[in-house]
């Protein structure tokens, strides 16, 4: 059930990158959402370095260790080093707990040597299948518990995931511009599945007196977001995709109604609404992670990040060193930026450049401008009767804003997508119970493996 | 209000998705009767529901093979068509797929058995990765355009891919991954492959999956975009090798 | 001889990112200093493919097809591609020209059909060897100016190089904190070698009449700086690289007084200096060129750019699509928040952040920031009597300003390796010829090879 | 003025520099007598005009191995710890060593010949590279750690380098490029060396060359830095395998 009943600002002018209404401490003098901004590096092994424990441990040890000799070479005060597991790292618990061990050890030995602050973010990878296994009562789940436990033991300060709970109904979904099953694959799946895998999580995050960070809605609204593409791209509409990534803040903030405590993950754009309704940091990626994706609101993500990530980074070597050595200098470039504009009492002033830089690049943009996603979050609270409320109130509301909104320029097909998804959402019932009802019966001829027991319906 | 603050864009940024708007022709197909034209409407607006009564009532009158012929795929056909021009987004050729399809079956019933496929094509996203939309969006632009797609699904051993290739005898198999640290397995399956002799291209794409690594195996071609399947196994029915393949849409 | 009396500008509170005194106008409807900031996008070749004409086309085909895809798929209004020629572009002129013609086709495709605003940049390898020939009479000379010729009859729109002139003495006095020898080699030597090879390159370029660019002191003033690096590098002192690049603007000049128009070559870091002088737009690289090598000033060394530029970048996949996509995109993004912020009427705002940003990281950034460099560029002007006497002075401005404002933190090495050039400075003669007949005889018999015949003396 | 806006910079940089400064040592080494100890200090000085002066009077009391050994080397070694622990920057080695390689020459011919090498080592920068300020700096550091360099200098075709070390018999060759697209030429000299039989440790570096390249032929040792190559010039001395340098240095 929703918790959140109000907003945690009390306007979306109070938002700024750099402070969260509720910091977070950890690691090795880590302070995230203090006032300041800290790079979050992730870096990805090159393929084949996944075939053993030792190869593996070996890789992040390298990268890890250019990381840390860039921000000593030229001066980044602070950083976060995220372990996104790939799948070996969690199948194997022991892999990903000995890498976060091996990058706590070179991240102490950086700190009492030069006083680098330092911070680990472990995430561990879901790899449930909801169309083909419980997704509660799997053995996948159970490893992924394990998966958090060996992290936490072996040094990692933060435990995030990116849950894929309703995936099954939203690749049908949005390939189909189909808004319903949007809103019930990530608003109403999505929520459960999180309410039941993080009251778990936080119960291994308090075990080990490590911090509960955050989850993405990067199985599906990044999925439609990163299908929607650029200009040119015609996967799916920019339009339909905004209001997924509506629909995907009402479900990330049960992360934090079950006790995360962020800073949230990188890949979450919606994030920001997340910031407006919890207080929590939020760590965002834009333009410094074009090296993972591309996107159509590259500064205006940063406007209320505490954390400024690159996504990910497969390791290589550069003119200018390994790739991860230069993204975490591009990244503690762009801090600097920010903390500069903070110590000159400007930050306003650098984030009012940051939004209006892409507000009507794109529609997603539009809707992750502080002041609509503020809005957004106000719809998600007052509709806190149940998960699906939230959700088609906050797709609503984010529809409503693109079509009011005449300085967001849309195509003919553009805008016929978002009106007939608008139509779709207002005709759905009030009831949560009757739209649960409706789409099982719906999703279980179209969508193959749909199981609604798997989701407590 | 902060919008207000700036009275011009066009230097900050510049909206290329509006330039070349509205340069598609629109729809364009006929049908030779009313019957067809709606099937074929169905097809084209993607229209799932609709179809089936229509396409019922219509095989009470004409020959399921008309209908195939000259409703569906044509239907189909200037969906693709519309797509190509940037008038339809992908939602819209999924869907099309969809009543195709369903409009398809209804007549192989009526026929008492399947119509004639293109050609095979085995499908599957690598061990490890649970991703598979790339996988699903393929397998509907194959069946789409005619081809039988042997779905093998998503986290898929190396073992299973090269026993399906030797039982199906497809033309084509296909491989999505997500994660770099899975499509090692391409490597794996490409070895197999061809040291059992089955020289067919092995189209690898999705992710972080890269020309540069699938062109650094045997058999494999790589695939950009999930549009490009049908094309390729087009070329692969025709008797395209996998050298041919890797030519024409890589490099 | 020296031509510049006085400043183009002012003060130093007058130049700003975008805007230059004297801009420039070039290919498809593309303005440089113009009023906004555009990328300078640097693509590199992959080893191998310089092994014929045809796979060195190909590559370049592939790379700038990535970029200008990249420009229509996030909005990106206009871009300069650089074609920095590696040996075997400017060994064979005809491959540069046809590369330039290749590129020319590809943006006169996207012009047509989006309107895409861009322009090409041919930068001819420098590959005589001052030690070995002679510079001013030798087939690699020769060689060059054809390759200017291709690549201008082929379509480019600035020719540009990086002139090696007096590198022979650089090489040997950098790495023995030799600032006698950096100011001959740099100030004398590297500007009369300028004065002759840019008569040449000025007259190519009106015969065809595109624009001549300009010249960096890449191969000596970038070699201290990049061999001074991070913070733990003992390669050379910090504060002896940055008296070198003050030397090198007093250089760099030559080009602008034989006729050259800019924007002036991205990795010249002492461009600011060109700016203040001169009115010719400048191209700047800073964070966003850590593909090509780090440095402590990567946000400061926007403040006054009219291009923006990643110095070179490797033609590779990444998981955001190919290295030089990726790049064309970070470049974006950063010149749409400089120009958002020039739309605000915040642009003085965000210089500010700029430079704080990295005014105090190092002795570089500290030189380089507008009000330094503008002072150097004072005294470069007023001691315009000679290539030596303004050279001289330029290293001496700099050297007093560092010893003058205590929030330039210096280890003591650092500062004793400062005051100990300063005293070496203020000894020299007074006297143009005098100190060029002390630096030719010590250095005849310390640098093998060094012929002053070469440079007319 | 724009200075005095920010009152405390720490969230904005560190200055790292500072943080470890000031934790050497400083200059410990001592001579046996007064004119060793003088010239034992022009060499840590990097006084290349004043130590001429100085062994030429020595030469006249001392035997000339005992000024190479107890003074010039023992200056020269007091220098590289002096690098090591972060007092000294590199010019004060290249200086230094121009002081000790021009008192070894007097030394030497006072006795009428050279003094003993501890090995020869090859050194060229790429063809097509005029950018050979990175081979001058290893060849420095080599002579100044006892090695004699066959200086091949720069823009050196392949036959040239695989001749040279048919001729010289190196312990070591090594490679400097700027570009990518010249270091190309490395690969082709190790494949030139390996097929004459010549396998020794040929370490490549400067530039843009990375270890990911030079690990991918036969021969090839990465060189990280310039300041490497008198330790494994001393590996390649003692027997080291270009296999066991790979090990050791790289990976
Ligand atoms: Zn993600
Ligand atoms: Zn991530
Ligand atoms: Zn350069």
């Amino acid at each position: 059930m929703p918790k959140f009943e109000k907003m945690a600002y009390d306007s979306a002018e109070e938002m700024i990158f750099g402070t969260a209404k509720s910091p977070v401490q950890y690691g090795r003098d880590f302070v995230v959402g203090g006032g300041y901004v800290y790079p979050e590096l992730v870096p990805h092994p090159r393929p084949g370095t996944e075939k053993s424990q030792k190869t593996l441990v070996k890789e992040y040890e390298k990268m890890v260790t250019d990381v840390l000799d860039r921000c000593v070479a030229i001066g980044i005060p602070g950083i976060q080093v995220e372990l996104e597991h790939v799948y070996q790292m969690t199948k194997n618990p022991a892999w990903g707990g000995e890498i976060a061990a091996q990058v706590k050890r070179l991240m102490e030995n950086y700190h009492r040597k030069y006083g680098l602050k330092s911070a680990i973010r472990a995430t561990i990878a879901d790899y449930r299948k909801p169309d083909e296994e419980k997704v509660w009562d799997s053995l996948a789940l159970e490893t992924m518990l394990e998966a958090f436990e060996a992290s936490a033991a072996g040094g990692a300060d933060n435990l995030s995931i990116e849950t894929v709970g309703g995936k099954e109904i939203t690749d049908y979904a949005i390939v189909r511009q189909d808004i319903r099953g949007v809103v019930f694959g990530i608003g109403v799946l999505g929520s459960l599945d999180m309410e039941y895998t993080w009251k778990k999580i936080v119960k291994i995050a308090d075990k080990y007196g490590v911090t509960p960070g955050g989850d993405t809605n990067c199985a599906q609204a990044n999925v439609a977001m990163f299908m929607a593409g650029g200009y040119q791209d015609r996967s799916v509409p920019h339009s339909f995709a905004a209001l997924t990534r509506a629909v995907a803040a009402a479900r990330s903030l049960v992360a934090y109604e079950q006790g995360a405590k962020g800073p949230t993950k990188d890949c979450g754009y919606e994030d920001v609404v997340t910031k407006a309704i919890t207080g929590v940091p939020i760590a965002m990626e834009g333009k410094t992670s074009a090296c993972a994706h591309s996107d159509l609101l590259g500064n205006l993500v940063m406007a209320c990040c505490d954390l400024w990530s690159n996504e990910a980074v497969e390791y290589h070597d550069m003119f200018g060193g390994t790739t991860t050595a230069v993204f975490a200098e591009i990244l503690g470039y762009d801090v600097a930026l920010m903390n500069t504009a903070i110590e000159l009492g400007k930050a306003r002033d650098l984030q009012q450049m940051m939004v209006l830089s892409d507000k009507y690049r794109d529609h997603h943009g539009f809707i992750l401008a502080p002041d609509n996603a503020y809005e957004i979050g106000k719809a998600i609270v007052a509709n806190n009767g149940s998960y699906y409320a939230r959700s088609r109130a906050a797709a609503m509301k984010a529809g409503e804003l693109m079509l009011g909104d005449p300085l967001l320029r849309m195509s003919a097909f553009e805008k016929e997508a978002l009106q007939s998804s608008m139509a779709q959402l207002e005709a759905m019932p009030e009831n949560e119970q009757d739209f649960i009802d409706n789409c099982c019966e719906i999703y279980k001829k179209q969508v193959r493996g749909f199981e609604p027991k798997n989701y407590g319906l | 209000m902060e919008a207000l603050a700036i009275s011009n864009y066009d230097n900050i940024f510049k909206r290329y998705d509006l330039v070349s708007e509205g340069s598609g022709q629109g729809i364009m197909a006929t049908a030779k009767d009313a019957d067809l034209q709606k099937i074929m409407e169905c097809v084209i607006e993607g229209e799932t529901d609709d179809i089936l009564g229509l396409v019922d009532e219509a095989l009470t009158k004409l020959d399921p093979m008309v209908i195939i012929n000259d409703a569906l795929i044509k239907g189909m056909n200037e969906v693709s068509r519309l797509w190509d021009e940037g008038t339809y987004y992908l939602p819209q050729v999924i869907l099309a797929s969809d009543a195709m399809l369903a409009g398809i079956e209804l007549c192989e019933k009526k026929m008492g058995k399947s119509m004639e496929k293109k050609g095979i094509v085995v499908t599957h996203t690598a061990e490890g990765d649970i991703h598979d939309l790339g996988q699903k969006i393929v397998n509907a632009l194959l069946r789409a355009n005619g081809y039988e797609v042997i779905d093998l699904g998503k986290d898929v051993p190396v073992d299973t891919v090269v026993n399906a290739v030797k039982q199906y005898k497809p033309v084509m198999v296909t491989g999505t991954a997500l994660m770099t640290t899975t499509m090692t397995a391409f490597e794996k399956i490409s070895n197999r492959l061809s040291a059992a002799g089955l020289e067919i291209p092995f189209v690898c794409g999705g992710g972080a999956v890269s020309e540069e690594y699938v062109t650094g195996y045997k058999l494999g071609v790589f695939g950009k975009d999930a549009s490009q399947a049908p094309g390729m196994a087009a070329d692969a029915v025709n008797g395209g090798t996998w050298q041919e393949l890797r030519e024409k849409y890589n490099g």
